[in-house]
């Protein structure tokens, strides 16, 4: 049998990779298509898990995740962009430069988090998985910060909720199915709601900017 | 004789003595003041004259007047006699002989004062209202340092009421914070007196008689009587604490009193004539002075000279 | 009988009410079936706390659904206040959407999201699964979030945006947290349904390790935090509570908002001292915090129900501060919560009665002039929101002073409420007397709207002038 | 019979907001206070004669016990005399006065009964908890009544301040009580356990405590320098309020004071000293205050200080005494008697006089003294009240505030020697005098520019109606009486004095009264050396009525007033009240720090406010910048969360 964390790292990277495109590509349509391969990449993460570790408990996991993730989810975006006709995001807050070097240290700290904060876990392949979706939440919170494109956030939320699928499937992976089931309806759910609220924005403002919807203050 | 009997007839001797001395005093008072003037001056009983011939005329009543104006120089009279009866005079105590007499005197004397500003008042008549503004304005200073004068004494005999006070005065050497508090009572007793500079409540030519403008007849008599009954009594006070050693014997008392009063007035009366008539604020700063010397007395007593 | 009623009847009934609200046409025979199957619900609850009260506990399916005294607390509490919601949104809600130009007839998913919410809360305060909860709490943010950003204007979608944004970012932290410990106690136990219900997790806490399990309760502190408004991360609060139409604001400020803390009082009743300890220093901080940035941003507000906002930062960070004080402090600060509860909903609808009634909520002046009954409601809820008697705040006020029972942090409390006490009051008083500018009254006020307020009102004076039952339950809330 | 009398005060609310009719409504809530006030006045006389009444109601930690015990027993006579008196002033005076508000009938009829309820409840309670209850039902029903003319920014500003005000005090009674409570065990509200656990505490946080304490009670009771609410709130209520709050309520704090640094905490030197420097600060500024005054409430008010200010000198000064040393508790006890005393005559005069402004307010519409005057001619009876109120006030030998003035001198004055703790008391004796002096000034102003001279405003001839008069009668009468038989009230003080300070018995005092205070009492053999008070009161008014019959003229004429020959409008020359005493205001302006002569209508004390008020206020605005870290960009909100996480996350893996 392949060693488990063989085969998880070059998918963790290929996701690291994605992470990059989804936060950085200022084209909301790749950014959208990178999400898909993205989660297409945590589908494999969890077959691969259930077929080597071996845990039965992932398919269960792999299925769900396929279906909000690669079929649902981008399905929304995709279908809210196309109908906002919004091409290009609104103007990002930080210089895409240092926007990449701050990923990196994201990235950094999110690895070097995973690898040595105290978990319950052993195997070093959910190790690295824990260094992946601490990444993933980090650079999902730092693109709703940096970015002030309401689909962006949208995306970044998505990517948010990949990372802590991840976790979620990680430690707490022999929990009965209503809980992942609940928690992705949440995901979905949430996700639909502010791609509703972008159109909403959209049409009320006349921009999909957040940055410029700050009337609401003190 | 028993003390009680000395006391009682001394008492009387004393109310007596307030009654009918002070506007005796009043006529040496114009006498020497008239002959200073290089004037002959009224006779020196001519103050009594005058409250007698008061006490036969018609009473004019302005139509403005309220009640407090018909009763306030009686009730201040009334104040004054208990005052009388109770300070020691010629004797060193008196019938009514309790602790803490001379906060009570303090009051009786200022009640005299509260009742005729307030039948000034009364009166409806502007000048009034003008004399007596006046007149309480000089009296919260006044107060003030009568209160602290008598602390003073107090404190230096160690004792609140005026027997002991005198007891202990006659035992011993006076200090010089009795003296001074004693001078300060002369003092205010000159002030209370209305007499120049601090002529201001009545003040003839500028608000033509201020606080007794409007009474006549009797009530002016009981006014004016009244007014040197005040005077008397805090001069009284202020000899007897300088000077208590004739105290121990009431016709001793009556004789020396009578003598030291005398020559009050008439340092008041050489004084009087030297003066122009302060204005109203002048006064009333210039009464901070004895403000702070009534302090000082009280701060020498505190350190024992 | 009576636990299947509980956790499937009564949820299919609301469910029901969602559908039937969405599906049927917005008119009269909606609205008097949604009125009794809130009735029905608000029953049911009254019941469930009367057997909880005597001393029983309702248990389902194998403990995963559990109504012990706490839930029974919230779940009365959620019924009553959605009930009076309903009541008065039926006159609000056709004078909000005329106002925003919106359609009359949009009111029926209006009116399926708010019993949506009120199933997301009824299923929360009645599950015992530590997965669930957390499922539940973010649940109704997202059934809210839509009806916040109701009037769709532009400041309107800003708030919900912020709050959906916030709420949902934040909650993943305590979702982090809840796994992290049930990965634990699953890797000790080995049984996968240990560390999923509340009831096992508090006898398998003590075997995790004492930095990892504070570790991850400080997450879930945190994520739940966003939920409850607490400083640092109360940004979402004061926006979408004075941008929501005003019983989506009162239903926000007490169950919605105190489902946070509810979550917060379900992980801390389960532990035991040792770790309890470690966050009294935690819940001291976040609770002065609170209180103090709460009372004194009220200061020189101009907008009625953003001042209500703050003051409920200043609430919850009373709540916050008497958590640092076990186990007095744990039920004056769930007895605290549900006096919040009670009396910010009937501030926030007596105050919804002036903005419907004036068409606005700043510089109002004279309000008790125009009508005393209107006016009388508003300065009473807000005086009874401060902590006076007769009314049931002044017994939880003085309560977690008790429970601090240390001069200078009560002295400090003291100051927190004192200051927002003095903000809020002035407002109102300025608000409902003085001489009358706005004459212009724009609407009547119909007379549900009036009585909802004062119908809660009279409900907190009672609770007030009899407030043993409340107190005895909070006390069963809390481990001994 | 404690229960029966609040349960027909809250009847009397009920039914006063919620009958049909309004006028009657208020007509009932009144004269069910009135029974209820009776009822007190009858339950605490029964009291003071023997019978204590302790009574339990409700169960567990927040049993409310009710006691009336000696001290409580005389503050309820008091109470019950005043309440009475109030209640039937209050019928007519809102009726008359303040007909054109809308609900403000069934407010007030709500509010009054329970204001009084709660002043009882204050007094009553024996439970920490129930106290806080009671002083918060009554801040805010106090503060509901103060702000009944609400529609004037300065009424509401008043009420405010007063609200603000006393709900600090609250906050900091809170704390005192709490925190006791909480070192009960088990736990318990009752007195007793927070007297045992007060005595179980480390002595610096005692000390702490108690000094909180003293602080909450000089904020309701308006010591300087928290005084600033008092001369805001007393003219800003309707006049029978006024009475209530200057007459009662600030008593209440003065009972709870008395009540706790006796029973609860142990006596402390410096607590004792602690009241008398506050008391000696009170006499100085609120009379001083006083004079410049020209709306004679604001004037009434300063008085008040400066009347309050009398009572904690006597009431501190006991204290210290009593802490200093045992062996000198005839002299503390007489010192407390003293300040009750005037405890009692104050709450008559000074609430006689809120009612007599009443009437004046009634009549003329203003409170303005620079347009008042020559009242005297137009209400003949109000004007006789008011002279007696004055009278009592300044403290004229015969009227009551003479008899409690004087005992509080001559007991400070003959304290033992104790260091410099007597100089602070002598001092306080010499300033208290002073401010008897300048007491006299003020009322001499308020009397003479209100009822004569003349006015500016036009004036209906006649009186107010009796139903308003007669109460005040009563009241009048009572300063009388109490001014001429001082010994009938001290032997009632005396009965919670010996309770308060166990060495004394109510014996001791009497002996100790005939000795120091000879005058005050009627001896029962009377020796030349020891005249008694009646013989004063007798010679007084025999000396005036023989003087009177001497000085009543032969014959009579009645003329114009004699100006100088000038022929004035005589409403044209009034003498302004704000320009009485400008030389003297002038000369000790620099205290005041306001310009002389000045504008009309004189702000109460600049010089509080800029010192007390507006650096809190200022300070406040300042803090209430805080708000601005909501700076309303969600990008924002979501960096500190972040940042907050990573911190957390980090913070745990290096531990």
């Amino acid at each position: 049998m392949v060693a488990l964390e063989h085969v998880i790292t070059p998918i963790a990277a290929c996701m690291i990779l994605t992470a990059f495109l989804i936060v950085e590509l200022r084209r909301l349509k790749y950014s959208a298509y990178s999400y898909i391969v993205q989660s297409t990449l945590l589908v494999s993460i969890f077959l691969s898990i259930a077929v080597l570790a071996p845990e039965p408990h992932f398919y269960a996991w792999s299925i769900s995740a396929f279906i909000t993730k690669v079929v649902i989810v981008p399905w929304l975006i995709i279908h809210t962009i196309n109908k906002l006709k919004a091409e290009e995001e609104e103007e990002p807050m930080v210089p895409p430069i240092l926007s990449i070097l701050i990923d990196i240290a994201l990235i950094a700290i999110g690895f070097w988090l995973g690898s040595t904060l105290p978990l319950p876990i052993t195997e070093p392949g959910f190790k690295i998985c824990m260094g992946v979706s601490f990444s993933l939440f980090f650079m999902g919170i730092y693109g709703m910060t940096g970015r002030s494109c309401a689909i962006k956030q949208t995306i970044c939320l998505c990517h948010i909720e990949n990372g802590i699928h991840l976790m979620l499937a990680v430690l707490a992976y022999a929990s009965p199915v209503t809980v992942d089931i609940g928690i992705l309806t949440d995901a979905v759910v949430a996700i639909a709601i502010m791609l509703y609220l972008s159109t909403l924005i959209k049409k009320v403002t006349g921009s999909l900017s957040i940055y410029r919807m700050s009337s609401l203050r003190w | 004789m028993s003390v009680e009997i000395i006391t009682i007839v001394s008492t009387i001797l004393g109310i007596a003595v307030t009654v009918l001395l002070p506007p005796l005093y009043d006529g040496i008072h114009r006498k020497i003041r008239a002959r200073i003037h290089c004037r002959v001056g009224p006779p020196i009983m001519q103050t009594w004259y005058d409250i007698l011939k008061l006490m036969v005329k018609q009473d004019v009543i302005p139509e403005t007047a309220s009640k407090t104006f018909l009763y306030a120089p009686s009730i201040s009279l009334a104040y004054l006699l208990l005052a009388a009866a109770m300070i020691p005079i010629v004797y060193w105590r008196t019938v009514f002989d309790f602790t803490c007499d001379i906060i009570l005197v303090i009051y009786l004397l200022s009640s005299a004062t509260v009742f005729l500003t307030l039948g000034s008042l009364g009166s409806g008549n502007i000048f009034a209202v003008e004399g007596a503004r006046r007149e309480l304005m000089i009296a919260i200073l006044t107060e003030l340092t009568v209160i602290f004068s008598f602390i003073a004494i107090a404190i230096r005999f160690n004792a609140i009421k005026f027997s002991s006070i005198f007891f202990q005065a006659m035992e011993t050497y006076p200090a010089i914070s009795s003296i001074v508090a004693s001078l300060l009572l002369i003092s205010c007793a000159y002030i209370e007196g209305f007499k120049l500079p601090f002529e201001l409540p009545e003040a003839e030519p500028e608000i033509a008689g201020g606080s007794v403008i409007e009474y006549s007849g009797r009530r002016l008599a009981l006014f004016k009587l009244s007014i040197f009954m005040k005077q008397f009594l805090l001069i009284a006070i202020a000899v007897n604490v300088i000077e208590p050693w004739s105290l121990s014997n009431p016709m001793l008392g009556l004789i020396i009193t009578i003598v030291k009063v005398s020559i009050v007035y008439i340092v008041f009366a050489i004084w009087e004539p030297l003066f122009g008539r302060f204005r109203v604020y002048e006064a009333l700063r210039s009464l901070l002075i004895l403000c702070a010397l009534s302090i000082i007395a009280v701060i020498l007593s505190l350190i024992g000279v | 009988m009576i636990a299947e009623i509980t956790t499937i009847v009564i949820p299919l009934i609301l469910l029901l009410g969602t559908i039937l609200s969405y599906f049927t046409r917005y008119d009269g025979k909606t609205k008097a079936s949604l009125t009794l199957i809130y009735l029905i619900v608000v029953c049911w609850s009254i019941y469930v706390t009367y057997l909880v009260y005597t001393g029983n506990v309702i248990v389902a399916f194998g403990e995963e659904f559990r109504v012990d005294s706490l839930s029974a607390l919230y779940l009365i509490l959620v019924s009553s206040i959605f009930m009076m919601c309903l009541l008065y949104s039926y006159d609000y809600m056709e004078q909000y959407v005329e106002n925003f130009g919106l359609n009359k007839a949009t009111l029926k998913s209006y009116y399926s999201m708010l019993t949506i919410t009120f199933l997301t809360l009824y299923v929360m305060s009645i599950s015992n699964n530590a997965f669930i909860l957390w499922v539940f709490v973010e649940a109704t943010t997202l059934t809210t979030v839509l009806l916040v950003g109701y009037g769709r204007s532009e400041n309107s979608l800003e708030a919900s945006w912020k709050y959906i944004l916030l709420c949902v970012v934040g909650l993943t932290s305590a979702l982090y947290g809840t796994s992290l410990i049930y990965s634990y106690i699953f890797n000790v136990t080995g049984d996968p349904y240990k560390g999923l219900l509340f009831t096992s997790i508090g006898k398998y806490i003590s075997s995790v390790e004492y930095e990892t399990s504070t570790f991850a309760l400080l997450m879930i502190v945190i994520g739940y935090g966003v939920k409850a408004g607490i400083v640092p991360v109360h940004w979402w609060l004061p926006d979408a509570y004075s941008e929501a139409p005003s019983p989506i604001s009162a239903v926000l400020s007490s169950v919605v908002t105190g489902c946070g803390f509810y979550a917060i009082f379900r992980w801390f009743t389960i532990l035991s001292p040792p770790i309890y300890d470690s966050f009294k220093p935690v819940f001291l901080a976040i609770g002065i915090a609170s209180i103090f940035i709460g009372s004194l941003s009220i200061i020189g507000q101009t907008d009625l129900k953003r001042a209500l906002a703050y003051s409920s930062i200043t609430n919850m960070g009373v709540i916050a501060l008497a958590m640092a004080y076990p186990p007095l402090g744990i039920a004056y600060a769930i007895m605290h919560l549900f006096n919040h509860s009670l009396l910010k909903a009937t501030t926030f609808l007596a105050t919804g009665n002036l903005e419907h009634v004036y068409g606005r909520r700043n510089s109002l002046h004279g309000v008790i002039a125009d009508s005393p009954v209107l006016g009388f409601t508003a300065i009473a809820s807000v005086i009874a929101l401060e902590g006076s008697p007769p009314f049931s705040m002044f017994y939880s006020v003085l309560g977690v002073a008790l429970a601090i029972g240390d001069i200078a942090i009560t002295l400090i409390y003291l100051i927190g409420l004192f200051i927002g006490f003095i903000a809020l009051t002035y407002m109102f008083i300025e608000t409902i007397w003085g001489e009358k500018v706005n004459r212009n009254m724009k609407n009547k006020c119909p007379r549900l709207m009036v009585l909802t307020p004062l119908l809660l009102l009279t409900l907190t004076a009672i609770l007030g002038l009899y407030i043993s039952p409340l107190a005895n339950m909070c006390w069963r809330c809390v481990p001994r | 019979m404690l229960e029966i009398i609040f349960a027909l005060f809250t009847l009397a609310a009920l039914l006063g907001a919620f009958s049909p009719s309004k006028r009657w409504g208020h007509r009932i809530s009144c004269m069910l206070s009135l029974f209820a006030s009776l009822l007190l006045l009858d339950v605490s006389i029964q009291a003071l004669e023997g019978s204590p009444i302790t009574l339990k109601l409700l169960q567990g930690i927040i049993v409310l016990p009710l006691e009336m015990d000696m001290l409580s027993a005389f503050f309820s006579m008091v109470f019950g005399i005043v309440f009475t008196i109030v209640s039937l002033y209050s019928l007519k005076y809102i009726e008359e006065g303040y007909t054109d508000r809308g609900s403000g009938l069934r407010i007030h009829a709500l509010c009054l009964p329970i204001f009084m309820a709660s002043m009882v409840a204050v007094i009553l309670v024996r439970s920490g908890f129930w106290l806080i209850f009671a002083w918060e039902l009554m801040s805010l029903s106090s503060f509901i009544l103060v702000v009944y003319e609400h529609k004037r920014q300065d009424v509401r500003n008043a009420g405010l301040i007063y609200f603000a005000m006393s709900h600090a005090a609250a906050a900091l009674l809170i704390v005192v009580v709490l925190t006791l409570a909480s070192h009960t065990s088990p736990l318990s509200f009752l007195y007793s356990s927070l007297s045992s656990a007060y005595k179980s505490l480390d002595p610096h946080v005692a000390m702490c405590l108690a000094i909180l304490f003293t602080i909450a009670m000089g904020i309701k009771s308006g010591v300087v320098p928290l005084h600033f609410w008092l001369p805001r709130a007393h003219p800003a209520a309707p006049s029978n309020i006024s009475a209530l709050l200057s007459g009662i309520m600030v008593k209440t704090s003065i009972f709870l004071l008395l009540y706790f640094t006796t029973k609860i905490f142990y006596p402390a030197i410096e607590i004792g000293a602690l009241i008398l420097v506050l008391g000696i600060l009170s006499i100085l500024i609120g009379c001083l205050y006083a004079v410049p005054q020209n709306d004679c409430k604001v004037l009434l008010a300063y008085s008040t200080i400066g009347h309050i200010g009398y009572i904690w000198l006597a009431l501190g000064a006991g204290l210290m005494i009593y802490a200093y040393s045992g062996q000198f508790a005839l002299y503390a006890s007489l010192l407390i008697s003293a300040g009750l005393f005037h405890l009692m005559n104050h709450a008559f005069f000074k609430s006689l006089l809120f009612m007599v402004t009443g009437n004046v307010i009634l009549k003329t519409e203003t409170r303005d003294m620079d347009i008042l005057g020559g009242l005297g001619k137009a209400m003949p009876f109000t004007s006789f009240i008011a002279m007696i109120g004055i009278l009592s006030l300044i403290g004229l030998p015969i009227f009551n505030g003479f008899a409690s003035k004087w005992m509080i001198y001559v007991t400070g004055i003959s304290s033992p020697a104790m260091d410099h703790l007597t100089m602070l008391i002598h001092l306080g004796v010499a300033l208290a005098l002073f401010g008897g002096t300048l007491t006299a000034i003020y009322s001499i102003k308020f009397y003479s520019e209100i009822f004569t001279g003349q006015s500016r405003v036009k004036v209906a001839k006649g009186d107010v109606s009796p139903i308003i008069t007669v109460p005040e009668a009563v009241l009048a009468i009572a300063c009388i009486v109490f001014g001429i038989f001082p010994g009938a009230a001290l032997s009632v003080i005396f009965k919670p004095v010996s309770t308060l300070i166990p060495e004394i018995s109510v014996y001791t005092l009497a002996e100790g009264v005939k000795f120091y205070l000879s005058l005050l009492v009627i001896p029962s053999t009377m020796p030349l050396t020891s005249v008694c008070f009646t013989l004063l009161a007798v010679f007084i008014p025999i000396a005036f009525g023989i003087l009177y019959a001497l000085a009543h003229p032969l014959k009579t004429r009645v003329e114009a007033p004699w100006l100088g020959g000038y022929k004035f409008d005589i409403h044209e020359i009034k003498f302004p009240a704000s320009s009485l005493y400008a030389g003297f205001e002038k000369l000790v302006s620099p205290l005041y720090r306001v310009k002389f002569p000045t504008v009309k209508v004189r702000y109460p004390e600049p010089n509080a406010d800029k010192v007390l008020v507006s650096p809190w206020v200022k300070l406040g605005a300042f803090l209430g910048e805080v708000k601005r870290i909501q700076v309303g960009r969600v990008q924002v909100y979501v960096g500190v969360l972040f940042i907050l996480l990573i911190i957390v996350l980090v913070a745990r893996v290096l531990g």
